[in-house]
């Protein structure tokens, strides 16, 4: 079933790799008329610290293979490594505690809810810790000067302009100081000017560490030279990396 | 002749003074005040008016009751409830009869023992007027008629109580 | 959270506005003592015996007098073409 | 929450206006004859020899019987109907004016008179056929705040009723039979269904229960005009239930996948329906209060009416039973917390994912 290639394979091996994808299919309603093979053996690994793109057509199975890493749904085969643990199998209160931890999610739509601040937005992911409200604040205040929103913290979310839109996405996907940042299509919504701007604090967030994973088919996003590992997919297979 | 006319006189103006005396010692009944608590169970009196009975005491002092049981109670056994007295200080007793609930004294009425009408207190030795008994005794299954001085402590019923309004 | 405090201020200020009413209805009840007593003057010297809030029919009018042993006017099941009726229903049980 | 704070309000104004009328009878009604006796006659109720009441009297425990005058005259001109009865009273609080004091005279509901358009001192006519009439001087008009006892009464002298109803000699609409010992009531109400198997004692208990049937809350005009309420409340509850709109299981899906845990967002549902039905239930509240104390219950007075010409305004007494706000609370604020719950439960505990793609 799975098409392991050799890079892959001492990519598992090798002890900086943060994720590590072995043998994953994903099936969506299996048995049934319309069942769909989302994922059919993907083998994949990301480095500790790299900045990865996945790019493939739209339905290649990038979104679904950025949902396994990050926790959000689990394969139907295979092994999904993050940190060193399988989280294929593990109870779904690991799991949301791994999610809240370790990832960072930046959503093609950007996902924010509707009828609440922008601040309120930001402290979302923070609320089921047992961080102090005041500290919340402190940190939500920091990332929303440090993205330059700091002035719009007041106004609910539906009266942002899509630029800001995206960086509070990407402030709220870095509240909890995550290891990994995974972002689905991020440019998708957004102009020239500004998909250049998120990529370049993308870029300054690689540079700072964090592991970052884009699944894209934008040439803007997968051209920047600093993106130093590329995954092709087609119809949810790896086709090259 | 005259000499008798005057013994005759004589005889209805003492006859008068000493009934006026006596009127004099007897006391009225008196209202139970929303303070009158019963000296045998602690109760008030005053919401059982249909109940209530009293001993009036020479020297003015008196006791409610929330029923006729606990009056003889009391009236049975004096110096338990009251040391200073003793039954010779007693000026009157009265209790309320069933039919007329009108305040009667208590040596004028019948006490009905065992009938199915109930007191404050559970079961009741019932003031009747004389008249009544036969039909109370038929209509609420009483068992036994007793006139005042008749009443022994055999006949007082158990104190155990069914709160009855 | 700013809607969290308008919730709270709004809860707050009901629950001053039925701390209010409910004084307001002790308040009431003690006023209105004197209207009950003389309302039962009335019922005790006019020997009244119902609410004359529905003056449609005689068992709406008097529902403690109406005649419940007497056959049709108060059949449990009776039809009825009252409004009222469905409201003052025929008294069961009373005996 | 404004259909909430609706439907709140008028179930609670319906127990606000049953307990307020119902503990007024308790209270009122406690002062109603031990004991009246009816005659039935053919299955209907017919009018009372005065005579039974020499036997009653002798009934121990009776202290008096007297008759009593009344019946029903229906107004042709209003089509209202009155309830003529026979008094003889001396003064009474609740009227302006005096009670008649003898023949040509009579005192009148406030309703009597409005519909009349009769004032003090006015003069009433009432007529059944040529033979059968009256007129009668207006002495006096009972107060507006009795009106709930006397609204479409007419009091009058025995002997102008008993000639305008054309009522038999020594017949009486009923007989009122005065007790000394209320405990005493049923033997004797037995003892004159023994003695005249034609009557038909009704009690001063039975009254009371009647109201207390009438305007109890799980019966009669509450349940009548509970059930709509209620259902509406059972609709609204089960259309939330499952009608989840795509927005609010995206925002579930949202926040999963941000990192909250089932648990995280059942309990932001709990409170944010906790919220929504406390706020709902309070002002629903409020407004029934208003309603039923300062507007008289204004907005069931045409449901009640009914066909009444004469009806009087409702200024009930606020007493209010904590024990039924607490059934109403739980009658609407626990379904309501469910039907939110539940669903919210479905969404969140599917894939983030899959959540976030539907």
């Amino acid at each position: 079933m799975a098409y392991p290639t050799p890079t892959t394979i001492t990519a598992i091996t090798a002890p900086s790799a943060i994720i590590a994808v072995e043998g994953v299919s994903k099936i969506f309603n299996a048995g049934e008329a319309d069942e769909m093979r989302a994922l059919d053996g993907v083998t994949l690994s990301v480095a500790k610290g790299s900045m990865a793109v996945l790019k493939g057509p739209s339905g290649s199975g990038k979104t679904t293979i950025l949902g396994i890493i990050g926790c959000m749904t689990r394969p139907t085969s295979g092994k999904v490594m993050v940190n060193g643990k399988d989280v294929a199998k593990l109870p779904e209160h690991f799991l949301t505690d791994i999610r809240r931890r370790t990832f960072g999610f930046i959503f093609q739509h950007f996902n924010l809810i509707k009828g609440i601040t922008v601040k309120e937005n930001i402290m979302l992911p923070l609320y089921p810790t047992s961080i102090p409200i005041h500290e919340m604040k402190e940190r939500a205040d920091a990332i929303l000067e440090s993205l330059n929103i700091y002035q719009k913290r007041n106004y609910h979310v539906e009266k942002l302009s899509g630029g800001e839109k995206q960086r509070v996405s990407i402030a709220r996907a870095l509240i909890n100081n995550p290891e990994i940042i995974l972002a689905d299509e991020p440019t998708s919504h957004l102009d020239t000017k500004l998909s250049e701007d998120l990529m370049d604090r993308l870029s300054r967030l690689n540079g700072e560490g964090k592991t970052i994973v884009i699944a894209t088919h934008d040439p803007l996003v997968y051209d920047k030279p600093y993106v130093n590992r590329i995954i092709e997919m087609r119809d949810g297979k790896v086709i090259g990396t | 002749m005259r000499r008798k006319s005057f013994v005759l006189i004589v005889l209805s103006i003492v006859s008068a003074v000493f009934l006026s005396v006596s009127m004099a010692l007897a006391a009225d009944p008196l209202k139970p005040t929303s303070k009158d608590k019963c000296p045998v169970c602690g109760m008030l009196v005053h919401p059982y008016t249909q109940w209530s009975a009293q001993i009036i005491f020479k020297d003015g002092t008196y006791a409610f009751f929330d029923g006729p049981k606990d009056m003889f109670k009391y009236y049975l056994d004096i110096p338990k409830y009251n040391k200073s007295k003793t039954s010779a200080d007693i000026s009157d007793i009265y209790v309320t009869e069933y039919y007329s609930t009108k305040v009667m004294k208590a040596d004028g009425v019948t006490f009905v023992s065992g009938s199915d009408v109930m007191g404050p207190m559970g079961k009741e030795l019932v003031a009747i007027t004389n008249d009544k008994v036969k039909t109370f005794t038929s209509d609420h299954k009483g068992v036994k008629a007793l006139k005042f001085s008749e009443v022994t402590d055999a006949d007082i019923p158990d104190g155990h109580m069914h709160h009855m309004k | 959270m700013i809607k969290s405090k308008i919730f709270f201020s709004f809860i707050a200020i009901e629950i001053i506005v039925i701390a209010f009413l409910y004084t307001d209805a002790n308040h009431t009840i003690a006023a209105r003592n004197a209207e009950v007593q003389s309302k039962r003057e009335l019922v005790r010297k006019l020997s009244l015996t119902d609410f004359a809030v529905f003056t449609e029919a005689r068992y709406t009018r008097h529902p403690s007098q109406a005649d419940t042993f007497s056959a049709f006017q108060d059949f449990p099941s009776s039809m009825d073409h009252f409004p009222a009726g469905s409201i003052v229903g025929p008294q069961r049980g009373n005996n | 929450m404004f259909i909430y704070s609706i439907i709140v309000a008028t179930l609670t104004s319906l127990l606000f206006l049953t307990q307020s009328l119902k503990k007024e009878a308790m209270d009122v009604f406690i002062e109603a004859p031990e004991l009246i006796v009816q005659r039935m006659s053919a299955g209907r109720h017919d009018l009372i020899p005065v005579g039974y009441a020499e036997k009653i009297l002798s009934i121990p425990g009776v202290s008096s019987v007297e008759p009593r005058y009344w019946g029903y005259y229906y107004d042709n001109l209003t089509g209202g109907n009155y309830t003529l009865i026979a008094r003889n009273i001396d003064a009474l609080h609740m009227v302006k004016g005096t009670l008649p004091k003898g023949p040509g005279e009579c005192a009148i509901g406030k309703g009597v008179a409005d519909v009349r358009l009769t004032d003090l001192n006015d003069v009433l006519f009432l007529s059944i056929n040529p033979q059968q009439k009256v007129s009668l001087k207006v002495v006096g008009i009972f107060t507006a705040d009795s009106a709930i006892l006397t609204n479409d009464l007419v009091v009058m002298d025995k002997n102008d009723l008993v000639n305008f109803f054309a009522l038999p000699k020594d017949m009486a609409t009923d007989l009122i039979v005065h007790v000394s010992n209320a405990s005493e009531v049923p033997t004797i109400a037995m003892k004159i269904r023994r003695d005249y198997p034609d009557t038909r004692p009704i009690t001063r208990s039975e009254i009371v229960r009647t109201y207390e049937n009438v305007f109890n809350w799980r019966g009669g005009m509450a349940l009548t005009m509970f059930i709509g309420p209620l259902l509406a409340f059972a609709i609204f509850a089960w259309d939330k239930a499952t009608g989840m709109s795509a927005g609010e299981r995206q925002e579930i899906g949202i926040l999963k996948a941000i990192g909250w845990e089932t648990t995280d967002v059942l309990k932001l549902k709990f409170w944010e329906g906790m919220a929504i039905s406390l706020t709902s239930f309070l002002t629903g509240s409020i407004l029934a209060y208003i309603h039923v104390f300062y507007f008289g219950a204004a907005l069931f007075a045409p449901v009640l009416k009914g066909w009444s010409v004469l009806f009087p305004p409702f200024n009930p007494i606020p007493y209010i039973d904590l024990y039924q706000i607490f059934v109403i609370f739980f009658l609407t604020v626990i379904p309501y917390l469910a039907s939110t719950i539940i669903p919210s439960w479905k969404a969140a505990v599917t894939d983030p994912d899959t959540v976030m793609r539907s």
